[in-house]
């Protein structure tokens, strides 16, 4: 395969099932592979948008399926990124319920907003104007910027 | 899209018990993988290993079985071990800090040893 | 699961690389079986999608990887429906070219055309005004529709 | 992502030569099929069984890989067929309309006794 980089933007409004979910994290581990990450950052990525779909599921739509429009833009220069938008129509929380509980404390549950924040350089969750919940992330890798940049090879 | 309920080899003999789990562990699959865990312990099995090396993701709801599976087992006193873990699987356990809670082998044969 | 349906619709820019296909194939599959299609169908879309795809990679920038715009939007009533858009910004070739041969000659090679025409209901290719081309393809679902309306149930 | 090469089980005997590609077959396995099979003609086996069981999906490109090393076996004077079709691959060889063009078996068994 090709060893240069490039780059993906999607946008997709679909519905919080989790039959979606393993489609989803196929599709941000090819965008974010693509775009330069490591196996293990792009792993990363996937699940932190996995576990916030399944709090979306879960808490914004109390286990029922509602819509979510997922926004991605990756960027290879000047390192590998991905810019994350998540929006839900669901109804609003106070944002300080979403947080992070004591792992000290071993016991089922509770993983997900710490996982999210976590992997991820930023994760900011917010209300929409009218009526839903925003998450907003990004994530740079790890690893080194190839020196190439996005152009095309013949491989044919 | 993967609709298919979750697949499991289990594994028991005198020695214990290894249970197999084949495929991704997501919100999809947990419940299920909690009940199928729970019979397993119920019966008392020497010991109980759950052997990862066909799972190449889990969410954090298939973490919280795992936890949930630990703490019923130590409460009936049978070791429960986690071996062969895959890269997705050692990730999520080592942010979630569960590294140290739980007993993890890298072969079924090493955990097997304990 | 639920058995209830639903909609998505998505716009993903995307490098041609066939690195991505699978993933395409997948979101495509999840798609058309989430509004109701039945597997052979959702199989086959998914199919004509990969195959335009591995078209514009081969043909349209002759084996290196550009550009694409894939966009979809599901129906659930009153048929399970799904339309397509692929835009390149390849070459524009005469539409002439784009068909299907003379299948008894049994030959490797030139069965991509026939194969989206034959899947899809409609498959038309037209040129863009500026560059590149466009694949517009619409399937309807063979099976009945049910008559479950796009609804939330509690499942959690 | 897909991106790890084709792989692909060979089993040689006096019988013949059974080949069991594992996984799907896109534009970027077709290629390493073909290479695949070529030495595997050249070999001259008695006969040569695909074994279709583990490809769910496969395209034009994986199709036109059949039909090459059905005319190259054709040459060489080697009975060549398909067995174990997938749902994936018997809807795209019907659609490509030849099912009537390869010798097609259900098991690897039926293929073997013909
Ligand atoms: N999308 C969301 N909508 C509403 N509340 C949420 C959302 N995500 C997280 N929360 C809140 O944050 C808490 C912590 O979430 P998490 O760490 O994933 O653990 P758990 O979901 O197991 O409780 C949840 O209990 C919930 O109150
Ligand atoms: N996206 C495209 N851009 C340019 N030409 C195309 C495109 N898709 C198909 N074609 C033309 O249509 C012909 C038939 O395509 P196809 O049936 O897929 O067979 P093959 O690609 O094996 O030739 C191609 O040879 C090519 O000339």
């Amino acid at each position: 395969m090709s060893t240069n980089h490039s780059t993906s933007t999607c946008t997709i409004q679909f519905p919080t099932s989790p039959a979606w979910f393993s489609t989803i994290r196929q599709l941000l581990s090819a965008a974010t592979l693509q775009c330069g990450f490591s196996d293990r950052d792009s792993g990363q990525v996937a699940m932190a948008v996995d576990e916030a779909l399944s709090n979306i599921y879960r808490h914004g739509y109390g286990g029922s399926s509602g819509k979510v429009t997922l926004q991605f833009t990756t960027a290879i220069e000047p390192t590998p990124t991905i810019h994350i938008e998540i929006e839900d129509e669901a109804e609003q929380v106070d944002l300080d319920c979403i947080r992070s509980r004591d792992l000290s404390d071993v016991k089922p549950g509770g993983l997900g907003v710490h996982l999210i924040q976590t992997v991820m350089d930023e994760a900011k969750w917010s209300k929409n104007d009218q009526h839903g919940m925003k998450l907003t992330m990004m994530k740079r890798s790890n690893i080194m910027p190839t020196t190439t940049t996005q152009s095309t090879t013949s491989n044919g | 899209m993967d609709e298919q309920s979750l697949q499991l080899d289990i594994d028991t003999s005198p020695v214990g018990c290894i249970v197999t789990p084949l495929g991704d562990i997501d919100m999809t699959k947990s419940t299920e993988f909690r009940y199928a865990l729970k019979p397993i312990i119920e019966s008392k099995p020497t010991l109980i290993i759950i052997n990862l090396a066909h799972v190449p993701y889990m969410d954090s709801s298939g973490v919280a079985t795992l936890i949930e599976g630990l703490q019923l087992s130590k409460q009936a006193n049978i070791p429960f071990s986690l071996c062969a873990l895959s890269k997705g699987v050692q990730s999520i356990i080592e942010l979630a800090r569960l590294d140290k809670i739980f007993s993890i082998y890298e072969t079924k044969e090493q955990a097997l040893e304990e």
